[in-house]
């Protein structure tokens, strides 16, 4: 699903990255670790094609990622979801609008949007706030956001990072449920964290960066 | 169709969220738009005027004295042929004798010792408007001067000269002014709308990461920006409406001592229409430009 | 000082980092006082060729014939003194009679018969610049005609007439295209600096927050919009200076052919300098407009 | 130091806060504690300003926040360091710059500056970075250089909204050591958090928010 090949990544000629090589086979479910700064979100980065390759292969359901025709991208990203460490929400759009982009974007007849969005809000309880700006929520109903547009058109491939950061303890084990449900449906989940309590919770494959590195990688095929 | 609806729904919400941004985007193109008009309204009216007061030139064709009755009826035969000559007024030695006297009262004395009327026959032509150029006329003019029975063709050579310079000049400032009003314009409307734009870069970006294709994200803006352009443009025709009313209103009486009673005319319907297109289309290049730099600032 | 130092700083860091807006603002100004230049340059030329055809102006003064000559010499004393008067060339009657020949050769049989010389004697009178205006004409005119040995005061009202509308339009297009451009460029500098503030509203919003006063924040916007004025200025005055020779080289010419072989001329420096002035407080004003207005926005 | 009488806050007619009421010495460290939505960042944007009061009073210092002239604000937000939820860093400044704000603002003398932000930078771990922009920096680096800014100019107050949020456990655990050093040289200091590690870790006072109310005042005068 996912392979990684001695992927190398500079910003301004520090390495972010050094020869991460990495294998995801297509139903897994993997921790993301390691400290601040350790190349977590580069690596997210790397796979929905957000920033350059600089050295190495990314094949991603067996395309090769970096000869990726820029016009082929915005289709390569349709089959993933994406939880961003900063939401990116649209600040002018309201919640329902923001998790119905996706569906949008591809065409999706209306009601069928009408019922996968109201389905995903759901999901992650923030449905009664469909009306409001992003602004208007808080931190952790926006996170929340983030993550029903991520599983809104049942992706292939979901890419989260760090999507707990704003949520109480209760709040972070429903959601992990969430993405431990998506991923019993077939969908390959790379989840970035820190939260020791999620690891624990998912216990499934939990790969450790620092420094660029992938320093260890664990309980693979758990 | 049912993206053309979205993209139009798209556009116009834009419209309404981006209040602030709207608003001056529209009053640019509206303000920018409009010294354009004012220049134009200018230029169209004194273009009429200039046109109008050619039509006032004369052409006078003396007979010969001493051509007997039935040459100067050749004469005005042929003038009547003639493609060139629109009307044409025959005044008789004694009618010229008699409209000397009415119009120089004082000088009239210079005549009194002459036995004999000095005055000749003449042909007094207003010539067909496409003979009213200043090169036609005199082409025209050296053309007759050869008929039989014509003394001499006379007509305000200054009259026809300074005329000339003012239309002339009239042109020159035209394109020049005009050029750079239409430089003006794009660049102030194409600016303003790729600020519009500059400021949502980030909404743009987080499109593009959701998997939004380039024309998904960018056709919205077009329309927007044909949208503000032609709300612009249609701003810009009331202001110069108002302004022309009121110009007209407090000042339109000079035009009658110059004896164009015909007064100032406001655009043409098909004008007033190409104002609007004018805007349309320079917010849509506008946004066009605006769009091209997005996409190069980020894949 | 040291926060002047700071805001200056701040300002000029400002218009580094904000490249496309600073870009965009300094182009839309440029154009704006461009355009209203080009009109300026066109004003100040054509009024200063009105005011070179006002000196042509010539009037005549008929001495009364059998005026003894020590008559004519009270008169000719009597206009050197005159303040109206700057030039004056006298005209004797054999004179007169020579000039009509010469000029009129074909009609000059019309004073065959007359055994008199019937054309009078005349002083021929340039105007000080100060009584060419057509009422000032007209006065002093009509002020002459009451003075002893003087027949007749003549001068061309047409002419006068005609200049004084031609003066009169210009100077009502002026005021009206002067108002409309000024109008327009106050709207759309105010605009584009409104709008590239308006791009930067959340990070006035964070300096806010840190605890930053309304001054600390405000201050170097308006010196940057200042700097954006006085940028976009000098741009317009570069732009205009070379649309001027542009325009001169190909076609100074159609000036010469109407007498006014002095050519038409760039602006003074004085102007220059209003004009960069006029972008100053126009960027200035319109950032104290976006100030304002984000001072609203939130408290 | 800090008095909140009987607070009510309504977002268009939704209550975020009913009738808080909360006392908070001079010196204390509370923590804020409650599900997502609880209100928290509400509480904390009453504290600074940020947003308008409905009913009730706050007194800060002794002075009635909701009688304060606008152009008094800065100068009792001067008095406060505020590490907010989502950073807010100016994107166009340098770290270094970013964090020297305060203390222009202030105006103070150019190598007083200098130490104090290098001091604050190097107490968060990013004064390697300090020439980078906000955008450049990971979210946790980011995380941290907001925390720089908010100690640099030794606040009384310090209110911090999930300042651990986008951090693993060592860096989280360095962070609160950060703040009850701070706490000790008398700065009155409160964090809104959902990190458990984070409550044991301090193990001070704990107000628990619950839609809006307070529904627990634990360990008081600890
Ligand atoms: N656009 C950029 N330009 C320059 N350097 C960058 C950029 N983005 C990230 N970096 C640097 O690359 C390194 C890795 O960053 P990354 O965001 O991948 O870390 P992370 O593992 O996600 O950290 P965190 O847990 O704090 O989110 C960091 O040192 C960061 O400063
Ligand atoms: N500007 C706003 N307009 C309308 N509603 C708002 C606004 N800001 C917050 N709210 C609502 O007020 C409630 C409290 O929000 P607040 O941000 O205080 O929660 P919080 O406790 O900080 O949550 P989190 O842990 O997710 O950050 C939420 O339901 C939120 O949706
Ligand atoms: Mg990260
Ligand atoms: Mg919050």
């Amino acid at each position: 699903m996912i392979q990684i090949f001695h992927v190398t990544k500079y910003y301004e000629r520090r390495p972010a990255l050094t020869d991460v090589n990495l294998q995801i086979e297509k139903g897994e479910f993997v921790l993301l670790m390691g400290p601040s700064g350790a190349g977590k979100t580069t690596l997210l980065k790397l796979l929905y094609c957000a920033t350059p390759l600089d050295e190495g292969q990314i094949l991603i359901q067996g395309r090769n990622v970096a000869r990726l025709k820029p016009s082929a991208v915005p289709y390569l990203r349709r089959t993933m979801g994406v939880v961003f460490q900063d939401f990116k929400l649209l600040p002018k759009k309201s919640v329902y609008d923001n998790v119905a982009l996706p569906l949008l974007v591809q065409g999706l007849p209306a009601f069928e949007t009408r019922r996968k969005v109201m389905e995903a809000l759901k999901a992650v309880g923030v449905d009664h706030r469909k009306e409001s700006r992003p602004a208007m929520l808080s931190a952790g109903e926006q996170q929340r956001v983030c993550i029903a547009r991520s599983i809104v058109n049942s992706p292939i491939i979901l890419l989260a990072d760090e999507p707990t950061g704003n949520m109480d303890a209760e709040l972070a084990r429903e959601i992990v449920e969430l993405f431990k449900t998506i991923n019993a449906r077939g969908t390959t989940v790379l989840v970035a964290t820190h939260n020791r309590q999620v690891i624990e919770q998912v216990g499934r494959r939990v790969v450790t960066l620092d420094q660029g590195k992938v320093v260890s990688d664990e309980g693979k095929g758990l | 169709m049912k993206r053309l609806i979205h993209f139009v729904r798209e556009a116009v919400a834009n419209i309404r969220l981006n209040r602030t941004t709207t608003l001056i985007a529209v009053a640019t193109t509206a303000f920018t738009l409009a010294c354009f008009g004012v220049f134009l309204l200018l230029y169209l009216n004194l273009r009429s005027m200039a046109t109008s007061l050619q039509s006032d030139l004369k052409v006078v064709v003396y007979v010969k004295d001493g051509t007997p009755p039935p040459g100067v009826s050749d004469l005005q035969a042929l003038l009547k042929a003639d493609p060139g000559v629109q009307a044409l007024a025959y005044v008789s030695k004694e009618q010229a004798l008699a409209d000397f006297r009415a119009q120089f009262p004082e000088e009239s004395h210079l005549l009194q010792g002459l036995g004999d009327n000095p005055l000749p026959a003449s042909f007094i032509i207003t010539l067909a408007p496409a003979y009213r150029s200043p090169d036609a006329v005199r082409r025209w003019a050296d053309r007759l001067k050869s008929a039989p029975g014509v003394e001499q063709v006379q007509y305000s050579r200054d009259w026809i000269d300074n005329l000339n310079t003012i239309v002339g000049y009239l042109e020159l400032a035209a394109v020049g002014i005009g050029t750079v009003l239409s430089a003006a314009s794009v660049t102030i409307i194409a600016s303003t709308i790729r600020l519009t734009l500059f400021a949502r870069r980030d909404e743009i970006e987080i499109m593009r990461l959701i998997g939004a294709t380039g024309s998904f994200i960018k056709i919205p803006y077009l329309i927007e920006g044909a949208m503000l352009g032609v709300m612009g443009g249609a701003v810009s025709l009331a202001m110069l409406r108002g302004g022309f009313e009121l110009f007209n209103a407090r000042l339109g009486m000079p035009g009658r001592f110059l004896g164009i009673d015909s007064g100032f005319h406001f655009f043409s319907g098909q004008v007033a229409a190409m104002i609007l297109v004018a805007g349309l289309l320079l917010g849509f290049v506008g946004s066009v430009v605006s769009v091209l730099d997005l996409g190069r600032a980020k894949s």
